[in-house]
């Protein structure tokens, strides 16, 4: 009962894997780029909630600065994703991941 | 003295480097100076050598040097591995009994190549260079006392011969080239991890470091370190080591079934590479055996001498069946030189002086008679451009020098008495015939005489004797004397051997009829040392350690 | 050094010298330098024969034995055995010097005879360069200490053979005659070489002294048997060099060479080194290894002689002849006649010599017309050649007055001596064959004199075509042939090849070797030349160690047999002297063996006389009956025993068994080898490699040398492996995901299971 | 929850911060260095001269004064724990200034960016930056800081690797790389965040005690190793995290795939061996950790499958580059040989090696830009006769390619002599690893033969004699790193004592 009423560590956790396992399987199952890329951002929100929710259950602030610095690095990370992406774009004129396999074995 | 030696090619070679790729002439006359530099040099050594000094092992004294000679020993590589102590790599060279005569044969063969590349026309500048890499290689693997140095030498040969296969040979080269790199390699590979782990299991008692020096691990007593790989209580390992290190020699030497690499290689090798293929590289195979695989493993030489023996007599009869069924000449020398290996093979399984003996003796031999044979390939190859038997027939009677030499080189393979390679021949049966383990080995590889007779028999006949072929790869004609002369399509030169080759095969046929009567000028240089390491190898010494 | 050894050497080397003149200025030089050679060859001679004075006439020792030898090979202080030298060495007693005077003087005829036979052959100066290295290495055996050295000249005989038989190299029945003598030869050294192998690993000296004396004192440590073996094997050498059954299909293809050749080294010399070199290892000879001997060499003279009485090119038929006189040799060794048999040896020598040297003389006459079936009438337009050839003749077949037949009954006297001594029975076999091949040698002999000199002439019976064609195979003599072409008038031959007809057959009468014509063991060669003890006897090894106080066998044996003989008085009486040698044998022989042998032999002489004479008689009758009065019609009875006449004819078809069983079968088995070496020992490394690129890559030539270089066991592995794992580089990111995912989770459920269990 | 720092604190803290600030004067350098370059691009724009390449190559040449003068310093953590400073980190900070100066050399040479691009804009800048994050990722101690480096190096190269903006393949390159590099990193921090959570900790050695006092649910810890694995296997381009690899190296441009096959391996081995070594509490002997994984097995598996994968796809590749690609895939492997020791000659030999391989590996992809300039291609069978055209470059990709199969007397046989002693010091315990180390060699000499055999053995297809001789500055470079690999394959002493002096990590004693 008391599981149920009280959230704790363990629920955040749950979030944060279901979160990563939908990170995942945008990343490895949708064609357009951006939505590879918004799977990639979902990983890295599922470990912001792991650092939050550690750093609130074991005290100490490194996991929030982890957050932190994690939520930055994800805007660097989208800013060049989607520069990459838009030239994709312009020389492939699709952006669809699993087409652009020009070199293999 | 012994860098010298070892080195002067190297030096030809970026002398070489500097001349203009057009001057053919004087990249040739530079490496022949340099050749004959090192015949003088090699001469030095002979004359400076004292016979009576075994070597082998470290000295009475435990002196590091052993009684070695013209040793020169400057620490070279000195590495801190921290907990390990250090990595002491020494610049050692020195001869014994063993080496000195291996050294003398390779100056001697690769002056010869020198002289028979005359003809190579293609890119000259580039094979020189190449070659005296080779030849300083060579030279270096048979005065190395250092393991590491040997290792090094003995891989810096594999490129070299490589390129001179793979661009200077016949029409299928590429082929042959990898093949044998990849054979000979993957025979050396392994001696690398077996040489590190002897590295750490063996100590120099004069410094008590780790040591590569072969002296030192030459002598048993030396596998002192407790735990280690091939300490002497490690049997499993040791029986590994020796098995890896043997066949990384037996495919240089080439042993069945690791031989397939050889025909290709020669068949396809222009021939002063052929020449210095047989003449020497298949040396080194067997040279490492002595100096490394058996002295550092007694035990389980002893172990496997029966085993050695019965490859060697495989060797033996084996290759000259082949032999007997080749149609392509060069082949046929080829598989005999698998034959005659097999009898070193036979002669060091036996175990006894003079069985060692012999086997030395026949590396020797094989080394002069062998380069002769392909250079005779080569003269014939030169005029008619094939190397099929059956092309020929009745050269005796218009090319009568060269069918004399044949003949010489010819029966001095077989065999025959008053030729170097009887006396070396007799030993090792003599030898393997005296120990008990090889005796019944013996008896069986002596079928290998007769079916040599047969095999060089049946191609002199085949191409000297008799008449001209109908389909023969040269034409009659009658010269304005009245006398029927043949005449090579597209062959300018002199129909019989020329001053060059003469030059070339002159000074092996000397050789070998002067060792075939009085063979003591080589064999007085190996007999202390083989008796010194028959010592070492023997069980009554292990026993003692 | 004593000065015969000197001398010796000097005779040893003489030829060596004129091989080496000739054979590299024979071009330069007046007359091609024939002259340097028959010179060289008559001072040889002239110093042998002083050996052979000194060492026969004056002292007659049968004891005479001195030796010299030098370390050839140190191999120093070896462990196990101690310092150890390989020595080579002289040594010279009767026999050698006998044997030197022998082949040195034969060597000098054949040369002198040459100078005729051979002129204006177009390599006249090799020619006689040959003749020398063979004369040189021939002495070698004779001189030769040590096993080692023997077996050294050995082969080198064999050489010299080998370049003689194929001296007229462009006739490819002379190569394949060359190749073929070589090859038996070998066959036979292997043998010989093992049985020294054997005696060396027990000794590890190969002088004969020493291996005696080592023998004699009980040091050989293997069983007997191997001691047998060792003398069985060695005698394999014996086999080969004097063509016994079964390696002596190359003796009559020899005669392809030129026929002086045949007569020094295919009928005087060589092959009786094989005699020669089982007298001198007679005396370590087990019982057993002698019985081999002896059937194998009267199954020689027997086979020999069958086949000799169908031949009809002469030369053919001597050169059966010879086998089977080998035969006789063989088989007297190995009854125990050792002296008898040398004897035979060397009256054998004199007259084959002239027998092939007339016959030489003939062929030359005839135009190299060699079928005997075209000659006759012969007799009185070459009288020189008829007599010396006839009384060879006799002497080969055996007739008294002749050295033939001492020699020849002596044998036999020994063989039935043996087989009584061995207790009878099978052993009366040995006997048996040799009279009867004696009858057969009368025959076939009386026949080939008919068909040569009597009758008339039948040369223009011969075929055209064949005759044509006996021109032209001898290209060698085109010179000579080409001058009296078609001119078919035969005359008596020149002077320098008739002296040597009439030296060798003054050679072959009976005074020269013994006083009483009917008993050899009266002459000086069989008292010079007494057998041996033996150093092995087959109940302990001691026997005869008594002899082995320090001195050799010999040496002991003769000194008992010297004090006992007295002078020999010519013309005492048969019987008593017999008895005499008997009483002589009785106390000589360590060996109760050979001592019984020796006195049986002795008590058959007369037996041996009478039998031999009638069987000879018997086949002279023979041949007259056949040849002469023409009773019986040799075609008709040839038709009524066909199968009998081809076997005869085929030489018992022995070529053809060897032809068929081993050499077809070796070559099949080497082409299989090397079909195994480039198909399976490679293609294991390869092959696969092949195939991949068969079906995968045909058309990639860099495929193809990806394969191909892959040339090591792990080509088709790492090569599958690679194409493969290169597909998992798909080349889509979103795979390249799935495929990480799919690793850290097989992972992470590997170690899950390995934490649960 | 949380009280605010006193004063006393506050001064504290400043004053270490200062301290620190001290011992970060490379990095503050680089990053000034960083700024000058996009400054001057912007100064000199459009206009297409060396400028740039020189700016760089003597600031980046000037940051050597500044990282020697950081000898003899103490070793220590500065930045609260955030960043060590030890003899290790030293040796990467020379390694990567290094080869960011050959990697601008090489880029110089490379005509192949005069036809791409029209400017080389930011190009060298982000080299610089790539330097900077390396260098951190050298030295830092911290989750934190790990991450932040690994991305900064990430980011750097996955602009680099699309440079080439109108090239399709470059474009993919970038693509992919980013594609697989966000999601590996992203796992990465996630193990992080699980690590964090066993340990309420983000300093490693901390990390490091607190396992060893407390232990862990291994569970988890096998999760959380194995994300943090991704990562660095996604850096060091290992078996099964390589797959990028070879279609970046392939895609970008051949100075890049130089300069990440090379530094931006390295940097992951730095970041590795640091991790490996101080972040997981060791037993006393190698196999047996006090945490109930088995880090040893994972990483053989790594250096096992790196070794035989990378060797045995090269011999079906028909690209040049590509082939290099699996090579160093391969390269890995052996480098992994050298870690799994765990001993401090191991360290030495992994250090040699990366020099070893540094000096082989630029001069290969330099020869191969120096004839794709001539010939404009980089399969092999363009290759064919060029041995006689350029005689020099054939020679030296020649010895190179010895040195990367690892023939004397070159210097890659040393580096593998020396990874194989430290694995053979430790007795028969890694002899078959050794073996497997041994065997892949042979393989590989396969397929790097392949090059001189179509150079020298082939004749090429378009028969014109002409020689193609290269510049002389290409030459002279040629020649020096030629010299370099044989001299050091024969004198090595110096490196193999410097990669000893650098194999003393802050945080733990190797024996």
């Amino acid at each position: 009962m008391e599981q149920l009423t009280t959230i704790g560590l363990n629920h955040y956790l749950t979030i944060s894997a279901i979160l990563l396992g939908f990170g995942l399987f945008a990343v490895m199952t949708r064609k357009n780029a951006i939505v590879v890329l918004m799977g990639v951002e979902l990983i890295l929100n599922a470990a912001n909630i792991n650092f939050l929710a550690f750093s609130k259950y074991n005290g100490g602030m490194e996991g929030v600065m982890f957050a932190l610095f994690v939520i930055v690095i994800a805007a660097a990370e989208a800013a060049i994703a989607l520069a990459i992406v838009i030239n994709i774009f312009k020389i492939f004129k699709s952006v669809d991941v699993s087409s652009i396999d020009s070199m293999k074995e | 003295m012994l860098s010298l030696i070892v080195f002067l090619p190297i030096i030809a070679g970026l002398v070489i480097l500097a001349v203009p790729s057009s001057q053919k002439q004087i990249i040739r006359i530079v490496s022949l100076l340099a050749a004959l530099a090192q015949g003088v040099l090699a001469v030095l050594i002979w004359r400076g050598y004292d016979p009576s000094l075994p070597g082998i092992t470290a000295g009475a004294g435990g002196s590091p040097l052993g009684s070695f000679q013209f040793v020169e020993k400057v620490p070279w590589i000195s590495l801190n591995l921290g907990g390990f102590g250090s990595l002491n790599i020494e610049y050692f060279l020195g001869v014994d009994g063993i080496s000195v005569t291996m050294v003398i044969l390779t100056a001697l063969v690769s002056a010869i190549g020198v002289l028979s590349s005359w003809t190579i026309q293609k890119q000259v500048k580039g094979y020189f260079i190449l070659y005296n890499l080779l030849a300083s290689a060579m030279m270096g693997c048979f005065v190395a006392l250092d393991f590491f140095l040997f290792y090094v030498f003995w891989e810096i040969m594999l490129l070299p011969m490589y390129f001179l296969i793979g661009i200077w040979g016949g029409p299928n080269r590429e082929y042959a080239a990898i093949k044998f790199f990849l054979y000979t390699l993957f025979g050396s590979v392994f001696m690398l991890l077996v040489m590190i782990g002897l590295y750490f299991s063996v100590t120099d008692p004069a410094t008590g470091l780790h040591t590569f020096s072969l002296v030192a691990m030459a002598t048993q007593t030396n596998f002192n370190v407790a735990g280690a790989i091939f300490a002497p209580e490690n049997h499993l390992w040791r029986q590994i080591a020796f098995i890896v290190l043997f066949v990384g020699f037996a495919i240089k030497v080439p042993m069945f079934p690791f031989h397939t690499w050889l025909p290709d290689a020669h068949v396809e090798a222009p021939t002063p590479i052929s020449v210095i293929l047989a003449g020497v590289l298949l040396k080194l195979g067997t040279y490492g055996m002595i100096r490394i695989n058996f002295p550092l493993f007694p035990e389980v030489f002893h172990a496997s001498m029966y085993v050695i023996g019965i490859f060697g007599a495989i060797n033996i009869i084996y290759g000259a069946l082949c032999a007997l069924a080749q149609k392509d000449l060069k082949k046929m020398v080829a598989y005999s030189s698998i034959s005659h290996m097999g009898y070193v093979l036979l002669g060091l399984s036996a175990g006894n002086s003079e069985g060692m003996v012999g086997a030395l003796y026949q590396m020797f031999n094989h080394g002069t008679i062998t380069a002769m044979l392909f250079l005779l390939v080569g003269v014939i190859y030169d005029r008619a451009h094939t190397r099929q038997i059956d092309k020929f027939g009745g050269l005796a009677s218009y090319m009568p020098v060269y069918a004399a030499v044949v003949t010489i080189a010819w029966f001095a393979s077989l065999g025959l008495p008053g030729l170097s390679g009887f006396i070396s021949e007799a030993f090792v049966f003599v030898g393997a015939f005296s120990s008990e383990t090889t005796r019944p080995i013996a008896m069986v590889s002596v079928l290998g005489i007769v079916f040599g007779a047969a095999y060089l028999l049946w191609s002199l006949q085949r191409m000297f004797l008799g008449k001209r072929n109908d389909d023969a790869a040269y034409d009659l004609v009658t010269g304005p004397d009245g006398h029927e002369h043949i005449h090579f399509h597209d062959w300018k030169g002199k129909l019989d051997l020329d001053g060059r080759e003469l030059a070339m095969l002159v000074p092996l046929v000397v050789i070998t009829i002067f060792l075939g009567i009085y063979p003591m000028p080589v064999l007085g240089m190996l007999t202390s040392s083989i008796n010194k390491l028959v010592q070492v190898l023997s069980p009554v010494v292990m026993s003692q350690m | 050094m004593h000065s015969l050894i000197q001398l010796s050497i000097v005779v040893l080397l003489l030829p060596l010298l004129s091989f080496v003149i000739l054979i590299f200025f024979n071009r330069r030089l007046p007359r091609r330098g024939d002259f340097i050679g028959v010179g060289i060859l008559g001072t040889a001679f002239g110093i042998s024969a002083y050996i052979f004075w000194t060492v026969i006439v004056q002292t007659y020792d049968p004891a005479f034995r001195i030796a010299w030898d030098f370390t050839w090979i140190d191999l120093g202080n070896v462990p196990g055995v101690g310092p150890l030298q390989i020595k080579m060495g002289v040594v010279i007693d009767n026999l050698t010097s006998i044997m030197l005077a022998m082949v040195t003087l034969i060597s000098l005829l054949v040369h002198l005879y040459s100078t005729g036979y051979m002129a204006g052959d177009k390599n006249y100066g090799r020619y006689f360069a040959f003749l020398g290295i063979f004369t040189f290495s021939m002495l070698g055996i004779v001189l030769a200490d040590n096993l080692f050295a023997i077996y050294i000249f050995w082969e080198l005989v064999g050489l010299s053979s080998y370049l003689l038989i194929g001296f007229f190299f462009e006739k490819d029945s002379a190569a394949d005659a060359q190749k073929k003598a070589f090859l038996a030869n070998r066959v036979g050294d292997i043998g010989m070489w093992l049985g020294i192998l054997i005696l060396y690993s027990q000794f590890h000296t190969f002088s004969f002294e020493q291996i005696y004396a080592n023998l004699a004192a009980g040091k050989f440590a293997l069983s007997n048997a191997w001691l047998t073996a060792a003398g069985i094997l060695l005698f394999m050498g014996c086999v080969g060099k004097s063509a016994q059954f079964p390696l002596h299909i190359w003796l009559p293809d020899a005669m392809e060479g030129p026929t002086p050749v045949s007569a020094l080294i295919h009928a005087a010399t060589m092959v009786a080194a094989g005699v020669y070199f089982v007298a001198r290892i007679f005396v370590m000879l087990t019982p057993d290894a002698l019985h081999v001997i002896a059937f194998v060499g009267a199954c020689t003279a027997f086979m020999a002689a069958t086949i000799a009485i169908t031949q009809n090119d002469i030369k053919r038929v001597l050169a059966y002849s010879t086998v089977s006189q080998l035969g006789y040799m063989v088989l007297g060794l190995g009854v125990g006649a050792y002296s008898a048999s040398l004897f035979h040896l060397v009256t054998h020598a004199f007259f084959k010599a002239c027998l092939f040297l007339g016959s030489g003389a003939i062929i030359h006459a005839m135009h190299h017309e060699q079928d005997m079936r075209w000659m006759g009438a012969l007799w009185k337009k070459m009288p020189w050649t008829f007599v010396t050839f006839t009384l060879a003749t006799l002497a080969l077949a055996g007739l008294p007055l002749t050295s033939g037949f001492m020699s020849k009954d002596a044998i036999l006297a020994g063989a039935i001596g043996f087989a009584q001594a061995e207790g009878g029975g099978i052993y009366y076999l040995i006997p048996a064959l040799g009279f009867f091949s004696a009858m057969l040698t009368a025959f076939y002999m009386g026949r080939q004199i008919w068909l040569v000199f009597f009758g008339e002439s039948r040369t223009h019976l011969k075929p055209a075509d064949n005759h044509h064609q006996a021109h032209h195979v001898h290209d060698a003599h085109a010179a000579h042939g080409d001058a009296h072409h078609g001119a078919h008038e035969v005359h008596e031959v020149s002077w320098n090849m008739r002296a040597p007809l009439v030296i060798l057959a003054a050679l072959s009468v009976f005074a020269v070797y013994s006083p009483d014509p009917l008993d050899g063991a009266k002459g000086w060669f069989m008292k010079m030349i007494p057998t041996p003890a033996t150093v092995v006897g087959e109940a302990n090894p001691q026997m005869g160690s008594l002899a082995a106080g320090g001195v050799t066998p010999q040496l002991a044996e003769v000194v008992r047999t010297t004090e006992v003989a007295p002078p020999p008085v010519a013309g005492e009486h048969a019987a008593p002297a017999a008895a005499h040698g008997e009483a002589k044998g009785g106390h000589v022989y360590s060996d109760p063996r050979q001592a019984e042998i020796v006195h049986a032999g002795h008590a058959a002489h007369f037996t041996a006389i009478y039998i031999s004479s009638i069987m000879v008689a018997l086949g002279i009758c023979m041949a007259f009956v056949v040849y002469v009065f023409k009773i019986i019609d040799p075609e008709k009875t040839a038709r009524l025993i066909r199968p009998l006449y081809l076997f005869s004819l085929n030489k018992w078809y022995w070529d053809e068994i060897y032809e068929a069983t081993f050499i077809k079968g070796s070559m099949a088995i080497a082409r299989m080898l090397s079909w195994f070496d480039t198909n399976v020992v490679d293609g294991i490394v390869n092959g696969v490699a092949t195939l991949v690129r068969k079906f995968a890559f045909a058309n990639d030539s860099f495929d193809r040398h990806v394969v191909d270089g892959m040339v090591n066991f792990t080509a088709f592995t790492v090569n599958t492996t690679g194409a493969v794992l290169k597909k998992l580089q798909t080349g889509k990111v979103q795979t390249y995901v799935v495929m990480l995912m799919l690793v850290l989770f097989s992972y992470f459920v590997f170690y899950f299971i390995r934490l649960i269990y | 929850m949380f009280e605010l720092p006193s004063g006393a604190e506050i001064q504290g803290i400043i004053a270490s911060v200062q301290g620190s600030v001290g011992l970060f004067i490379p990095e503050i350098y680089l990053s000034a260095l960083f700024m000058l370059l996009i400054v001057v691009d912007l100064v000199a724009k459009g206009r297409k001269n060396n400028l740039l390449a020189i700016t760089t190559l003597l600031g980046l040449a000037g940051s050597t004064i500044f990282i020697y003068q950081q000898h003899g310093l103490p070793a220590g953590e500065i930045f609260f724990g955030m960043y060590v400073l030890d003899e290790f980190a030293l040796f990467f900070k020379y390694f990567f200034v290094l080869s960011a100066i050959v990697a601008v050399v090489v880029t110089m040479a490379d005509e192949q960016f005069d036809r791409e691009v029209k400017s080389m804009g930011e190009y060298y800048a982000l080299i610089v930056a790539m330097v900077i994050g390396m260098i951190m990722m050298a030295s830092s101690a911290d989750l934190i800081m790990i991450f932040l480096s690994m991305e900064l190096v990430s980011f750097t190269g996955y602009i680099l690797a699309g440079y080439f903006k109108r090239n399709p393949r470059s474009s993919e390159a970038a693509l992919k790389y980013l594609v697989y590099g966000a999601v590996s990193s992203g796992l990465m921090v996630y193990g992080f965040s699980l690590i964090y959570g066993i340990t309420a900790q983000t300093n490693i050695i901390k990390i490091s005690l607190e396992l060893a006092a407390h232990g862990s649910d291994s569970l988890v810890m096998i999760l959380a190793t194995l994300l943090v694995l991704a990562g660095f296997g996604y850096k060091i381009g290992a078996v099964p995290f390589h797959f990028w690899s070879p279609d970046v190296y392939e895609g970008s441009p051949t100075p890049v795939t130089a300069y990440l096959s090379v530094a931006s391996k390295a940097a992951g081995f730095a970041l590795l061996m640091r991790f490996f070594y101080v972040a997981i509490p060791h037993g006393a002997l190698p196999p047996e950790d006090t945490l109930g994984i088995d880090w040893l097995s994972l990483l053989m598996i790594l250096s096992v499958a790196s070794m035989i994968y990378g060797n045995v796809v090269a011999l079906w590749q028909k690209n040049v580059k590509r082939l290099l690609a699996y090579s160093s895939i391969a390269h890995a492997g052996y480098l992994l040989l050298g870690i799994l020791v765990m001993d401090q000659f191991g360290t030495q030999a992994t250090l040699f090696y990366l020099l070893s391989y540094f000096i082989m590996n630029f001069g290969a992809f330099y020869v191969v830009i120096l004839i794709s300039n001539k010939t404009g291609s980089e399969n092999l069978d363009d290759y064919r006769g060029l041995g006689k055209k350029m005689p020099l470059a054939g020679a030296a990709l020649t010895v190179f390619l010895i040195s990367l199969v690892g023939l004397p007397p070159t210097v890659g046989f040393i580096g593998k002599l020396m990874i194989f002693s430290a694995l053979l010091t430790k007795g028969t315990l890694y002899m078959w690893i050794a073996l497997i180390g041994i065997m892949t060699s042979v393989i590989s000499l396969y397929y790097y033969m392949l090059i001189p055999l179509n150079m020298y053995l082939r004749e090429s297809k378009s028969p014109d004699e002409k020689g193609m001789n290269l510049a002389l500055a290409p030459q002279i470079i040629l020649a020096v790193l030629m010299m370099l690999t044989l001299y050091f394959g024969l004198f090595f002493t110096p490196l193999s004592d410097f990669a000893k002096y650098s194999s003393v990590m802050f945080g733990i004693t190797l024996q």
